[in-house]
């Protein structure tokens, strides 16, 4: 049993490495915005979605006007990402306009159901537009970097396997953790950052401080919600095909990456969305093994959400977050 | 003042309750024509024949295929009734996939006493628990798609198939897997539907029995994008073969990502891959890919070369796997809704004379297939054929063909 | 003869000290009053009384039974109620649905017995109603009970939170601030309300106050801390006259002008 | 006009008239055509109605038992589309339970619960189980299917089972506060389905993926139970049950334990309510009702599969209470009705239209924007607007007024004519 959980190891890590990027991408749109208002932004997995949707009618927008075939594969796929993190900035920014910001002062239950109602109208909406122009929401897009590389990992130890990695697989990594240093220093180096972070801390003394809290939330939305679009572009890519579903499942898993970070915490996000990626891959590819075949890999999404459930008991403030004592 | 929003509250509604009494009563008159339309001047009775499929959600393209060819059917002959003195008429419901609302849709449909007959469903997990309501409206049922061994091994007399079961199916690829193309180690995935898992079992089963391994028996999310997770197990196992009883979509995907992986075997799964989205998400990684399926490739028959064009012309799309088997059952449907009639003396037949009369069915012959029921409901005559991906292009073309 | 003592109690956020060490007593049936400057850490002590916050050490006896890590509706169980400096009243409650849910410790209706709607239950829930329409005619609220709580004008809340305290009937009563944004007219009568409760009830009354006219007019006894340590304790007079209580409320109100001491 | 306006704010016999008249007049449009949403939506209507007039409490009742048990199924038997009624109206009162459920829950205990359709199943399952072979494969013996007649055993078993996973399912999750228990609750909702959909190996308890079917119909001396009418009855016997206790609920120590907690959970704690315990009877009870229509679903429908109890339904259910008013009784049935009927008739009945005009080339409508399949969005743009808007509901959740006279000590007994008391007082103190 060791020796062939061994023998995928490779495999299972760079593959785990891959969802695992994608996770705390994602998971550091929810806690910049939980860390500013204190408020699950339900919608944000749509957002995910919508970035993978525009990103990936952007590149047929390309492909007709002739663009693919004539510029170099890395600029389209910057532009395209570009394109797309712009995009689902604004929708960002428009969401918090109509669905969060009227709803500051009300009760947490009243804007979390406006959020959970925003998510829903998303998934519909691209359904729509998706199903309007191909005829089917279940969209396969055209794929930049096709080619698979061979990891010769055998050679590192005969326990191991030779290990496939898609060449998109390194893009993803890359732009994962270019995306996370950018987005570190912008907020530990600039004015906008440390404004961001003095709201985040107490948004009533920020306020009396001359900050303009609700540009800094407008700011928080746009970037979140922008990376959590270019995120949306790399699934695209890294799959190839597409539905408006996608987002609902896989942003509650990022979410737990944030909390398992200790929400309201950039590392910490980062840090969670690979431990969530690598435990998940990890358990789909052993689970079986493990348990003699009683319970597969079609348990696996149990662990991510046990993970979850766990945290928010034993340790809500995740391994790098800070306890927050409620005022009496 | 709460009271007094309240009797404003009343007093408003009452009032417009009372003129929505009158528009209500409008409408009842206009829709109390249309359905006194029974006896209109349209055409004499009017017969109805509803179809139910998912309009909409994942599986909506095969869906819509069933009720555009049970559509083309019931044109195709409604002037044949119309010289009986009968109108016909489909009413297509959207069941969703979903069983709740299929069953709600049956109650309707058994409502609705012009009803004589239901071409659907396309889920199995539909058609079973919808099958009940219609046996208690003694509605026959044909259903051009579900195949799950349940749906008629209950026995019921209103509910038939011309397709192959699951357990016909499943062992007939197993068949082919490993007879023809001597599979030996087998790696069994499967989406965790009702489809997909009765599917996968009588696969996984039959080859068994044939001698071959199985490597190892997984299960997929369905609506998931990543299965490496699955994937990786079965690049440790090194199979000469893997197995798929799921929906297009995942199937798509799992091929795809398998060859990226550098797995090489050969790659086969049901009659949900026969679909034109596989060729769309896989693309060139499909080649090679098989399906088996209970439709057949109705292009290759100058009759079904001729039905494939008017339905492209009618509708404006390719015929789908489905859309054929929809149009004979509908075929069928009326064939004994017309016997019913002449043994009623030319008068609107009862609902236990077509559905008897559809159970008699014998050496129907339609454009994918020749229909005989058995006592249960199942077709005498259904195939199973394997098709494979020879080009990125769909359909496949026909490698092999099994009857009972 | 005490009621509650507290023995070297001890609270850390962080690396603050809220609390430090202190040592006191309560008498049975008297009012005792809890002072000292913003920050002296005297709310995390009633905290801690009350089983919200667990201290990091000492103890805490109720009638000599120690209540340190007794969960907060426990400690209302064994006879303390409280009443809140940033008041906490169940806002879209009715006031006299307030009062009620105040005795719900002494109340025995079930799920069953409630969803049966036995004599019991009924009989239990009428008297349960004319109970607090009483307590709100002693507050002087009678009028309002049918009032959403949230609507009532701010000194009344803070009535309304006094009897929702008293409806548990406690033997210890623990008031956080009770005349804090009241008019001269409402201290006085609250200062009535308060010392007519200890009178006709038997209710031993602790309160946290910054209005030292009211203090000094009411206790019994004070303790006064300052950066969560004890500085001093004795009757009114002894207080108004001690140097360390002055030097630490004129060394703030040099700052902060509300700190000053009327004395 | 004006002088109208009071006239039928003050005089009972008026309004009793003109809702009899708008009774009749829906019950015969229902009666006399074979099929129309409208009328049969319209007859529902009069229920709603009857809530607005100033009738005394018993007489609605009154009235409400005798237009649900006489005048809906009477006047929806004329047609052939009468079992089709039945059936939409024995759906609505599903989810009526449902969302009555889960506004203990959410309503009064201020408690997000994402995946309360989690208890549906509890309930569906625990018949299904037994009333197929499939318990069989743990239970030696060969006992099962249970027959029809245990039916009315597992309606309370049901409630019972559902109950117990509520608590055990809130033991863990009720530390957790606030939006965090919401994201908690959707993954245990999450996690019941899959195990639901994978609990067929090592012991084949559910039989997974492939579902329960021919679940034994209920029977009663020998009367089987197959048609929607005849649910129809037994649901309608249920949700009085469940009413009566919500009502019995909501103004007794337990209920205002719950709302103490969703208005101030310090303050609560401070006045002796023990929090865990107070949000985990919120849940069982909630989950109990859940779990008693989840018995009666699976009856019905004779076959269940996690496939019917998944995410959506339990957005689904939160909508109608959401919609309704949060923490309303009359908002949240009103609600469930609503929602249910969109789902059921409008939405279908839109679509059919439309496909119709298409069909006759009147317009032309693209498939992805078929009413049926918008589902979502509607739902979702609800939400929103009534977040925004109306945050309270339609019918927006109020506090019980009580008499002087009841208050008061003594002074109830002394009125022989409690009631007409109690009207005059109310109006004094409400205007």
């Amino acid at each position: 049993m060791l020796s062939s959980i061994l023998s995928s190891l490779p495999q299972v890590l760079i593959d785990g490495l891959a969802l695992g990027a994608i996770y705390a991408v994602v998971a550091l749109g929810y806690t910049m915005v939980y860390g500013i208002l204190e408020l699950i932004n339900f919608a944000h997995g749509e957002v995910f979605m919508t970035g993978a949707f525009v990103g990936t009618a952007t590149l047929f927008i390309f492909d007709d006007a002739g663009f693919l075939s004539s510029a170099p594969g890395w600029i389209v796929y910057f532009l395209v990402i570009l394109i797309s993190m712009i995009i689902t900035g604004l929708l960002g920014v428009l969401i918090e306009r109509i669905a969060y910001r009227p709803l500051r002062r009300a009760p947490k239950l009243i804007s979390l159901i406006s959020a959970i109602g925003v998510s829903f109208v998303l998934q519909d909406l691209i359904r729509f537009i998706a199903e309007l122009i191909t005829g089917n929401y279940i969209v396969s897009g055209i794929s930049l970097f096709r080619g698979t590389f061979e990891l010769g990992t055998s050679s590192l130890s005969s326990t191991f396997n030779d290990s496939f990695v898609k060449n998109n697989t390194f893009i993803i990594i890359g732009v994962a953790i270019l995306l996370m240093l950018a987005l570190d220093l912008f907020v530990n180096r600039t004015k906008w950052g440390v404004a961001m972070r003095a709201v985040a801390q107490d948004r009533e003394t920020a306020s009396l401080m001359s900050i303009n809290v609700n540009k800094v939330i407008v700011l928080t939305f746009f970037i979140g919600s922008a990376l959590g679009g270019a995120t949306g572009v790399l699934f695209a890519q890294q799959y190839g095909t597409i539905d408006p579903y996608i987002g609902y499942i896989l942003g509650l898993k990022a979410f737990t990456a944030a909390v398992l970070g200790g929400i309201g915490n950039i590392r910490g996000a980062m840090f969670g969305g690979l431990a969530i990626g690598l435990l998940e891959m990890f358990a789909s590819a052993n689970l079986g093994l493990i348990t003699h075949g009683n319970f597969g890999s079609e348990y696996k999404d149990v662990f991510a959400f046990a993970i979850l459930i766990l945290v928010l008991i034993f340790k809500p403030e995740g391994l790098f977050g800070r306890a927050v004592k409620e005022k009496v | 003042m709460k009271r007094k929003t309240a009797g404003l509250a009343s007093l408003v509604l009452l009032m417009s309750v009372v003129s929505a009494c009158g528009n209500s009563g409008g409408n009842t008159a206009a829709s109390g024509t249309e359905a006194g339309g029974t006896t209109g001047s349209a055409g004499g009775t009017v017969i109805k024949i509803a179809s139910q499929s998912p309009l909409s959600g994942s599986s909506s393209i095969q869906g819509e295929a069933i009720r555009l060819g049970a559509q083309m059917a019931l044109e195709d002959r409604s002037q044949e009734f119309k010289d009986l003195g009968f109108t016909l008429e489909l009413v297509p419901y959207d069941d969703q996939g979903d069983a709740k609302k299929g069953v709600a849709n049956s109650e309707m449909i058994g409502a609705d006493q012009a009803v004589l007959g239901v071409i659907g469903h396309l889920n199995s997990g539909v058609s079973i628990p919808s099958s009940v309501v219609y046996q208690k409206y003694n509605i026959p049922m044909i259903s051009p798609a579900s195949t799950a061994t349940e749906f008629t091994d209950r026995k019921l007399k209103v509910a038939n198939r011309v397709v192959a079961r699951d357990d016909f199916q499943g062992p007939a690829a197993a068949q082919y897997a490993v007879n023809e193309l001597g599979a030996k180690n087998i790696f069994v995935i499967q989406d965790k539907t009702a489809y997909g898992q009765g599917l996968a079992e009588a696969f996984r089963d039959e080859a068994e029995k044939l001698g071959a391994t199985i490597a190892g028996y997984e299960a997929i999310t369905v609506g998931e994008k990543d299965f490496n997770g699955v994937l990786n197990i079965a690049l440790n196992k090194k199979p000469d073969f893997i197995f798929f009883g799921g929906l297009y979509a995942e199937g798509g995907l799992l091929v795809k990502q398998a060859r990226e992986k550098g797995i090489t075997a050969p790659f086969m799964g049901g009659d949900a891959l026969d679909s034109s989205g596989m060729v769309e998400i896989a693309a060139d990684d499909v080649k090679d890919s098989l399906y088996s399926s209970v439709a057949t490739d109705i292009t290759k028959t100058e009759d079904g070369k001729a039905w494939a064009d008017k339905y492209k012309e009618k509708f404006n799309k390719n015929a789908e796997g489905y859309s054929v088997y929809a149009y004979d059952s509908m075929s069928v449907m009326l064939d004994a809704v017309k016997s019913s009639i002449d043994a009623a003396g030319g008068k609107i037949p009862t609902r236990e004379a077509v559905r008897d009369a559809v159970r008699a069915t014998k050496d129907f012959k339609g454009i994918a297939t020749e229909v005989a029921f058995d006592d249960i409901g199942d077709n005498i005559y259904a195939k199973v054929f394997i098709y494979k991906f020879e080009e990125a292009a769909y359909p496949g073309s026909l490698v092999s063909e099994v009857s009972k | 003869m005490n009621i509650l003592s507290v023995q070297g109690l001890v609270k850390k956020f962080g690396g603050l000290m809220a609390v430090n060490g202190v040592d006191y007593a309560f008498e049975r049936g008297k009012i005792s009053a809890v002072i000292g400057p913003n920050g002296a850490g005297k709310t995390t002590f009633f905290n801690m009384i009350t089983g919200i916050y667990v201290p990091d050490a000492g103890s805490i006896e109720l009638d000599g039974k120690s209540i340190v890590r007794v969960k907060p509706d426990k400690i209302t169980d064994q006879g303390i109620a409280r009443t809140f400096q940033n008041i906490r009243l169940f806002g879209s409650m009715t006031v006299l649905e307030n009062v009620m849910v105040g005795m719900h410790i002494h109340l025995k209706a079930g799920i069953l017995s409630t969803l049966l709607n036995l004599p019991l239950v009924r009989r239990e829930e009428k008297e349960t109603m004319h109970e607090a329409y009483r307590l709100l005619e002693y507050v002087g609220l009678a009028s309002l009970y049918n009032e959403e709580a949230a609507s009532l004008p701010y000194g009344a809340q803070r009535r309304l939170e006094i009897a929702r305290a008293l409806a548990a009937k406690p033997k210890v009563l623990l008031l956080d601030e009770p005349a804090a944004g009241m008019n001269p007219r409402e201290t006085n009568e609250l200062t009535d309300l308060i010392r007519r409760i200890q009178r006709e009830r038997e209710i031993s009354i602790i309160l946290i106050e910054h209005d030292m006219k009211l203090v000094m007019g009411l206790s019994d006894h004070i303790l006064v801390l300052d950066h969560g340590e004890k500085i001093a304790e004795g009757n009114p007079e002894d207080i108004r006259a001690n140097p360390k209580v002055i030097e630490a409320y004129l060394g703030k109100s040099a700052l902060q002008d509300e700190e000053v001491m009327p004395i | 006009m004006s002088g109208f306006k009071l006239a039928l704010q003050n005089n009972k016999v008026l309004q009793l008239s003109l809702l009899a008249a708008f009774v009749l007049v829906s019950a015969l449009s229902v009666y006399l055509t074979s099929r129309s949403v409208i009328a049969f939506i319209l007859l529902l209507g009069s229920l709603l109605l009857l809530y607005y007039t100033s009738l005394s409490n018993g007489m609605k009742w009154a009235v409400a038992g005798l237009l649900l048990i006489l005048v809906i199924p009477f006047a929806t038997a004329g047609g052939p589309s009468h079992e089709s009624y039945m059936e939409v109206a024995t759906q609505c009162g599903i989810y009526v339970a449902m969302a009555l459920g889960l506004n203990i829950v959410v309503g009064f205990a201020g408690l997000l619960d994402l995946g309360f359709v989690a208890f549906f199943a509890i309930g569906a399952y625990t018949y299904g189980i037994f009333a197929t072979g499939q318990a069989n494969n743990f239970i030696p013996g060969d006992l099962f299917p249970l027959s029809g007649d245990y039916f009315w055993v597992f309606i309370i078993l049901g409630g019972i089972m559902a109950a117990i996973f509520g608590v055990l399912l809130g033991l863990p999750v009720l530390r957790v506060k606030g939006d965090y228990l919401a994201i908690v609750t959707l993954g245990f909702g999450e996690i019941v389905r899959i195990i639901f959909n994978n609990l067929e190996k090592p012991v084949n308890i559910t039989n997974g993926a492939m579902g329960l079917s021919s679940i034994s119909p209920p029977n009663l001396f020998g009367l089987q139970f197959t048609f929607p009418h005849q649910f129809y009855f037994i649901v309608l016997g249920i949700l009085a049950v469940v009413i009566f206790g919500v009502r019995r609920f909501e103004h007794s120590r337990i209920g205002r334990s719950w709302k103490a907690v969703r208005e101030n959970e310090i303050a609560a704690q401070s006045m002796g309510i023990p929090l865990i315990r107070t949000k985990l009877t919120a849940f069982a009870i909630g989950a109990s009702f859940s779990g008693l229509m989840g018995v009666v679903f699976a009856a019905k429908q004779t076959f269940i599969d996690p496939s019917s109890f998944t995410l959506l339904e339990s957005t689904t259910i939160l909508v109608m209470v959401v919609l309704g008013g949060m923490g309303s009784v009359p908002g949240v049935i009103l609600g469930a009705v609503l929602v249910t009927l969109l789902n059921l008739q409008v939405l279908a009945e839109f679509t059919g239209w439309l496909n119709q005009l298409s069909m006759q080339g009147i317009i032309t409508l693209p498939n992805a924007l078929s009413p049926v399949k918008m589902q979502r969005f509607i739902f979702g743009a609800i939400l929103i607007l009534i977040a925004i808007f109306r945050p309270h509901g339609l019918i927006s959740a109020r506090n019980r007024k009580i008499p002087l006279s009841q208050v008061k000590e003594g002074e109830a007994h002394e009125h022989p004519e409690r009631s007409r008391t109690s009207q005059k007082v109310r109006r004094v103190n409400g205007s």
